[in-house]
């Protein structure tokens, strides 16, 4: 039982961390619709900025997630500006082939500048376990739990209360009656790229101390945000969320009870079972034909 | 209010327009009617931004807004219903008529246009919540009428509005429309259902294969052989 | 031919480029300091070093272009054992011998490829090297947490079967594939077994990981490491104090060149890599490529010409003094065609206070 | 005319091992046909049936170790069954390889095809990962991440004639060019046939297709299998080639070198892939000899936008438009999807 | 059929003749589209059960349905855009080809004579139709008007005996109307039973033998033209003014 409570922690502390992958791309993957294989790079890229910040200048913690996150969305915004741009309209396969391009070029430009020997960022915060009861927890995933939910939620009030998400959510469906509605499209590709990459940074800034900084830390968190954002439904803000959590659960669960050779494996089981029976995703809107 | 000179449109390869001029007086409705291909939409969408013009002028209020974008055009008060309604499908008919006034600030004024706008469409009012790719045809139509009202504009273009509509609701938009016009807003329009359209504005023009064939107020094209021939069916639907 | 090319396959992108570029690192090194002295047979020797991508189709292909294109008579590779593996056949077609300087699986020495000469310890070795420690080290019953590759997998063989020998309990063997980051549901199965001490074998980033989730989730049994790709000066320095109070099994120990099998020899080199100015803590990593290019150059000073079949001959006779201690070669694998095997030397060393202390015997 | 240069081409292409003699380049050609081979099939169901699939690896490496499997035997023990299976030669393991992976093509579209989109592309990336956890994990068959060493080359001939081993890349070279030469036609027939049309209709309007009678999962899974086979097949060639597997066969990055020959080549042509194959085939070679390591993924990675930006249908398409211009004739066949793609 | 709390169709009764020209008719949203949807199998009706010449078609596939005879085209305009006409037709045609896969990949004479006799099939079809001059013209290249045509030369491929056609003439001037009852017309003379949704009132009452209008998902009237024009529900529900400008 005490045991049973340890990996439901673990699985909540990781829902967190996964559901923070997961957020940025529900804008750029699950909103607009690209296939962002640079979400990994990005999130990398928060790391890198975070240990550039954090231990090469030595700015307090903080503020060095602030800056990496504006870093984050001044690279994001860049690449949309400079690599998407002009290809809006073209189709998914196409604006994909550039991010893997971009993916690549990313991620070895990071090893020439970076070397290829992981980076760790200390963080302020204990690293004797918080404790309650038989459950042991470490005090900055905590913390990365909390900013997750708080990035979730702020997310979610952007897309679905403001006028900029509506916005957003206008120009992905149909960019030209958009821009009839005053929209002004352009800006909003580039804003909404920006977005999803600067959280894409957050996840890597918030994520950096937690675990280590190497450059192909993006690969997995690339494949893991594409399932999560997948689970919980295209676009769906909090779908996403539980994703993240329903996919934390699975891997704990599998890795605990079954074998940790296949930990993975769970997740991209579910991943499977969950589309079988609901073909786009758990949290699905339904769509009309004729 | 609206002047348009010589203006060509192209496609690629494909010219749509070829040296289209029109004036549309403020306070007036005007008809724009023409085969299916002849440059109608093409017209509207080179107003509202949508297609470059390759050359001539579009004047609004005396200024130049050729080359202008979409968004800044709108925000001269120029309004585009467009065609094949164009919702946004994974909004809610409610998101849909608050993007309409994307660029408005008078939140109050808002509620209250809302309302106006369910009031003339009780369907839509009744389905406020759904996601307006789930609406029927029709229902689709009234929303995409409703959403160009929403911005307030000075000027609002309905590019075939009966589109898709039963009989009654066809009658009733059109009244409707009129009744934009009679509130003080200028409306050019393109409509298939060339004798209602004719019959109701202040002043038509007739668009063949990119140019201007014909113009004049709406009795001169209802009386025209040519457009009685081609377009308004004669001996077929009037029996 | 003005000089003598040595081939280089290391993984220098992707997964594993850390460590293939100190390994490289290391390579270059050695190679200063052999034509500086002179060189060998008179000529200068020359690295050609490439990049395998950490793929192992690269791995052949490199291989391939080594042995063809630049006609090498000799190389050195390619760090991971399915990297490895995958040159082997182009070894054997182009009978080239191999120095391979990293690969811990069993299965290179044994399946009869002649042409295969291995400096680094496949985990049958280090369970050799680490049973007299037993005694001292009172353990009872242990946990594996290994990376799900041959060298994790290798390790929790070799050692439970070493272990059950010497009366050792085992318990849990735990595995994490390559890049994962999250150990939770591992470490937290450890924690609530009986046993007291977790043998841990996986490359720095992740044992970086380990020992601070250890921390996290309160587990406070031994830690003792294997594999020789801990650099625990990055351990320290990147784990802070969750690196506290664990063992190592190392290689390489340049913390004191004076308990070294070479001291000389370890001082040149570590003057000489700090002058580089390459990161100190890869070390206990790149000795292993200095001491490959070294065994190299002595076999081919013993066969007289760079020819690969007179290598692979001279590389049996050779007794090269290395960073680790003196390498020769034994033989593995099937009989007629076996492979060369160097029993290398490890330290335990222990983590305390953010201080490597070495043993003191 | 067009078919004078197909037939131009492909004697270029025999005469290769003539004349280059530097086995290292030849090496690469044989490795790139390969690779060429899988991005082929990969484009029946990325370029005809407009479905992305990110796990064809899955394929490629399950085709591979059935024919290891095949040709070196095995022993596992299932639910108390001890199953033993004694060293057949490696042609079989071929044949099998590819029937296996078919049908693993034909189980997986069953299911997968039940989702669109991008929901499909994280089922067949999904499907990939658990296939290569499986032979990471499953020890006793597959000797997990420990390796599959010491696979047989191919041997061809019958009992009463005698085997003749393929040891030398010129060998192996005619072998996947002949491979690639027969999936060429077999492709090229389905997609002029019906069958090839009903795919096409599914990419363009689903909705629609089905409405005049087509039956999604039939097409989509007759494409999945052909896929299958075809990857399969391709990967038993690996096998026997490269001689050692293991699970690293399954990474990601071999699905994105096939996605990134059949979208530069120019998707739902036939000449695609095999030109975006040789394209990304043997740019790496060539930057090898000039740049750093990290320098050459960069270019990599530059030129693949490069070609995007340049010529953002692929590089066939491009070619065909460019000469559609110079020939009115070829203008016309241009119209008829599949018709266009004579290389 | 109920969407969450929503009926869009309860308790729909209707019936077609074989051969005969049923027009269903009513206000927007009415369930028009719903009912072509449910009975060419793309929804599921929460209850009740649709029969094709006394086959039910429940739980029938969209392919299935259609392989029975029963047709469809779309309200929106639906094409295969990227590709030719002739193409788009040859697509169409799919339930008359024979070919088989091995006979296909081995290129048999049988195979291409079947392929040889649908490119002829193709040709007639646009030629009833009458846009067998843009046969290479891309799908989406067409006029609007043609457009319509060749989604009913799609239909008409696909061999139906009973055709549904959504919207047909919606954005077309009389003209172009007036070809599309010709059209009609021809198909009747063959055999083809038409079940047709159309807002157009002077064609509806033209070429219908009968008229069926809903409202609110529920059958309001079931007759013949002259009946359906003065009954006073329909007026009141949706004719409105409309049927007296026409
Ligand atoms: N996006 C486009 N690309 C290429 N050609 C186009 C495009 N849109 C319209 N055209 C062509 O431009 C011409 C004018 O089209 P337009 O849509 O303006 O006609 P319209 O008068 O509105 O007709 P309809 O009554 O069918 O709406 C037509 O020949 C059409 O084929
Ligand atoms: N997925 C759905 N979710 C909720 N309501 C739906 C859904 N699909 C259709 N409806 C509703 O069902 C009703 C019937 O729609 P349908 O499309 O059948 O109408 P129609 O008679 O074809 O109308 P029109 O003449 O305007 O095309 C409409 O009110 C529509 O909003
Ligand atoms: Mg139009
Ligand atoms: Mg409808």
């Amino acid at each position: 039982m005490d045991q049973f409570l340890q990996h439901l922690a673990n699985a909540l502390i990781m829902g967190g961390t996964y559901a923070l992958l997961g957020i940025g791309l529900t804008l750029i993957f699950g909103i607009m619709r690209i296939v962002n294989f640079t979400h990994g790079e990005l999130y990398a890229f928060g790391a890198y900025m975070m240990y550039f910040f954090a231990v090469v200048l030595g700015l307090n913690f903080y503020m060095a997630i602030a800056f990496a996150i504006c870093a984050g969305m001044v690279l994001g915004a860049a690449i949309e500006y400079l690599l998407l741009r002009s290809k809006r309209g073209a189709d998914i396969d196409t604006t994909m082939l550039i991010m893997i391009g971009a993916w690549i070029v990313l991620q070895n430009t990071e090893i020439l500048i970076w070397g290829s020997v992981a980076k760790s960022i200390n963080s302020p915060f204990p690293i004797e376990p918080l404790t309650l009861g038989p459950v042991s927890l470490s005090s900055v995933r905590v913390f990365v739990l909390f900013v997750a939910l708080a990035l979730i939620a702020a997310t979610y009030v952007l897309i679905n209360r403001t006028k900029l998400g509506k916005a957003m959510r206008a120009t992905f469906q149909d960019s030209s009656t958009a821009a009839l509605m005053g929209i002004n499209t352009s800006a909003i590709y580039t804003i909404t790229f920006g977005l999803g990459s600067a959280l894409a940074a957050a996840a890597g800034a918030l994520l950096g101390p937690v675990f280590v900084v190497a450059p192909a830390m993006g690969d997995l968190a690339s494949l893991k945000a594409f399932a999560i954002v997948i689970l919980g439904g295209l676009g769906n803000i909090t779908g996403a969320a539980f994703g993240g959590f329903i996919l934390a659960f699975a891997e704990e669960m599998g890795a605990s009870y079954i074998s940790s050779g296949y930990r993975d494996a769970m997740g991209f089981l579910i991943i499977i079972i969950v589309l079988l029976f609901r073909p786009t995703g758990l949290f699905a809107r339904s769509e009309r034909v004729g | 209010m609206l002047e348009i000179k010589n203006l060509v449109c192209r496609y690629g390869k494909v010219t749509a327009l070829k040296g289209v001029s029109l004036k549309v007086p403020a306070n007036s409705l005007v008809v724009l009617v023409g085969a299916n291909g002849a440059g109608k939409s093409t017209t509207l969408r080179a107003i509202s931004g949508l297609v470059p013009a390759a050359s001539g002028s579009i004047l609004f209020n005396g200024e130049e807004i050729t080359g202008r974008t979409a968004s800044r055009i709108l925000s001269l008060g120029i309004a585009h219903c467009p065609e094949g309604r164009r919702v946004f499908g994974q909004m809610t008919v409610l998101e849909n008529l608050e993007v309409g006034c994307y660029l408005r600030k008078d939140t109050a004024l808002i509620r209250q246009d809302i309302d106006h706008i369910f009031g003339l469409f009780p369907r839509l009012a009744e389905r406020r919540k759904q996601i307006a790719g789930t609406l029927s045809g029709g229902e689709q139509q009234m929303l995409a009428i409703g959403r160009a009202m929403m911005s307030r504009p000075k000027l609002i273009m309905f590019d075939e509005p009966s589109l898709g509509l039963a009989p009654n609701i066809v009658s009733q938009t059109f009244d409707i429309i009129k009744g934009i016009r009679d509130a003080g807003t200028t409306v050019l329009m393109v409509e298939q259902n060339a004798f209602a359209a004719l019959d109701m504005c202040n002043h038509a023009y007739l668009l063949e294969a990119g140019s201007m064939v014909l113009e004049g107020p709406g009795e001169k094209l209802i009386n025209d052989p040519h457009v009685r021939e081609a377009y308004l069916g004669a001996g077929l639907a009037h029996a | 031919e003005d000089t003598i090319k040595i081939g280089v396959n290391e993984p220098l992108t992707g997964a594993f480029a850390a460590s293939g570029t100190y390994i490289v690192n290391g390579a270059k090194l050695a190679a200063e300091q052999i034509n500086a002295s002179g060189g060998i047979l008179g000529k200068q020797i020359e690295l050609v070093i490439e990049d395998n991508k950490s793929n192992p189709t690269e791995a052949a292909a490199v291989a391939e272009k080594l042995i063809t294109s630049d006609k090498v008579p000799i190389m050195m590779g390619a760090w991971g054992s399915s990297l490895t593996l995958a040159v082997m056949p182009k070894l054997m077609q182009y009978q080239v011998p191999m120095l391979v300087e990293t690969s811990s699986s069993s299965k290179i020495t044994k399946q009869g490829n002649p042409y295969i000469f291995r400096i680094s310890p496949p985990s049958w070795v280090e369970a050799k090297i680490f049973q007299p420690l037993l005694p001292s080290l009172g353990i009872k019953k242990v946990d594996f947490l290994g990376i799900n590759n041959d060298w994790g997998r290798g390790t929790i063989t070799d050692f439970t079967a070493m272990f059950k020998e010497n009366g050792v309990e085992v318990g849990l063997a735990e595995t994490m594939d390559q890049g994962a980051e999250d150990m939770g549901a591992q470490l937290s199965k450890i924690k609530a077994s009986d046993s007291d001490t977790i043998i841990v074998t996986t490359g720095v980033e992740q044992l970086t990981l380990v020992l601070k989730q250890v921390a996290a989730l309160g587990i406070t049994k031994k830690i003792i490491t294997t594999g020789g790709s801990q650099n625990p000066d990055q351990l320290i320095q990147q784990a802070g104090a969750a690196a506290n109070n664990t063992m190592h099994m190392v290689f390489f120990a340049p913390w004191d060149a004076a308990k070294t099998p070479h001291p000389d020899q370890s001082k040149v080199f570590i003057d000489a890599w700090a002058k580089a100015g390459h990161n100190a803590a890869g070390m206990t990593e790149s000795y292993r490529g200095y001491d490959g290019i070294f065994v190299i150059k002595t076999a081919i000073e013993k066969a007289g010409k760079a020819e690969p079949e007179a290598i692979r001959e001279a590389f049996w006779g050779v007794d090269v003094p290395t960073l680790n201690g003196n390498v020769t070669f034994t033989k593995d694998g099937p009989e007629g065609k076996e492979s060369g095997q160097y029993l290398a030397k490890g330290t335990l060393i222990t983590i305390t206070d953010g201080k490597v202390v070495l043993p003191s015997s | 005319m067009s078919r004078i240069f197909t037939l131009l081409v492909l004697a270029f292409f025999l005469s290769v091992p003539l004349w280059l003699t530097d086995q290292y380049y030849l090496h690469t050609l044989v490795v790139c046909g390969i690779f060429m081979l899988a991005a082929m099939s990969l484009n029946l169901l990325l370029g005809y049936t407009g479905q992305l699939s990110l796990g064809h690896v899955a394929f490629f490496g399950i085709g591979a170790y059935v024919s290891a499997l095949t040709s070196l035997g095995f022993s596992v023990s299932i639910f108390a069954y001890q199953i033993t299976h004694e060293p057949w030669p490696p042609v079989i393991g071929v044949v099998l390889g590819g029937a296996v992976a078919g049908l693993c093509g034909y189980l997986i579209g069953k299911l997968a095809f039940r989702v669109r989109g991008a929901y499909f592309v994280i089922v067949t990336v999904s499907f990939a990962e658990v296939i290569r956890l499986i032979a990471l994990n499953w020890i006793e068959l597959t000797n997990g991440p420990l390796a599959l060493p010491g696979i047989p080359p191919l041997t061809l001939g019958f009992e009463p004639i005698g085997y003749a081993t393929l040891w030398s890349k010129g060998a192996n070279y005619y072998v996947v060019l002949t491979f690639i030469v027969i999936t060429y036609i077999i492709i090229k027939r389905l997609i002029d046939s019906p069958y090839g049309r009903a795919m096409i209709a599914l990419r363009e309007n689903e909705i629609l297709a089905t409405s005049v009678g087509i039956s999604v999962t039939r097409y989509l899974v007759l494409a999945a299998v052909f896929a299958g086979t075809i990857a399969g097949v391709s990967g038993t060639l690996y096998a026997h080639y490269i001689q050692i597997i293991d699970p690293m066969i399954f990474m990601f990055l071999n699905t994105v070198t096939m996605v990134i020959m059949v979208i530069t080549g120019g998707k739902g042509t036939l000449a695609g892939p095999v030109v975006g194959g040789l394209i990304f085939g043997i740019a790496p070679v060539i930057l090898r000899n000039y740049v750093g390591p990290e320098v050459q993924w960069i270019l990599y990675g530059a030129l693949m936008i490069l070609i995007v930006f340049v010529l953002p249908e692929g590089i066939v398409p491009a070619i065909e438009r460019w000469f559609s211009r110079a020939t009115a004739k070829s203008a016309e066949l241009a119209m008829e999807p599949g018709k266009g793609a004579r290389s | 059929m109920h969407f969450g709390g929503l009926i869009a169709i309860s308790d729909m009764n209707f019936h077609v003749n074989e051969g005969e020209l049923v027009s269903l008719i009513g206000p927007n949203g009415a369930g028009k589209t719903t009912a072509f949807n449910i009975i060419t199998g793309f929804q599921r009706p929460t209850k009740g059960r649709v029969s094709f010449r006394g086959t039910s078609l429940a739980g029938l596939k969209p392919h299935q349905v259609t392989s029975l005879g029963l047709v469809r085209t779309f309200q929106r305009t639906n094409l295969f855009d990227k590709i030719s006409v002739f193409d788009n037709v040859l697509i169409g045609l799919h339930r008359k080809t024979s070919a088989r896969l091995l006979g296909t990949l081995l290129s048999l004479p049988r195979e291409r004579k079947a392929e040889a006799e649908l490119r002829d099939q193709a040709w007639e079809i646009l030629r009833l139709v009458g846009i067998e001059h843009q046969a290479k013209e891309r799908a989406s290249g067409l006029p609007y008007g043609d457009q319509r045509l060749l989604g009913v030369a799609l239909a008409l491929a696909a061999q139906p005996s009973a055709l549904l056609l959504d919207e047909p003439v919606s954005g077309m001037n009389a003209t172009e109307t007036g070809r599309f009852i010709e059209l009609i017309n021809k198909l009747r003379s063959r055999g083809t039973t038409i079940l047709l949704v159309e807002h157009d009132m002077p064609m509806v009452m033209r070429i219908s033998d009968r008229i069926v209008v809903l409202n609110y998902g529920r059958i309001i009237a079931n007759g013949t033209p002259k009946e359906i024009q003065n009954d006073p529900e329909v007026i009141q529900a949706y004719l409105g003014q409309g049927v007296k400008h026409a």
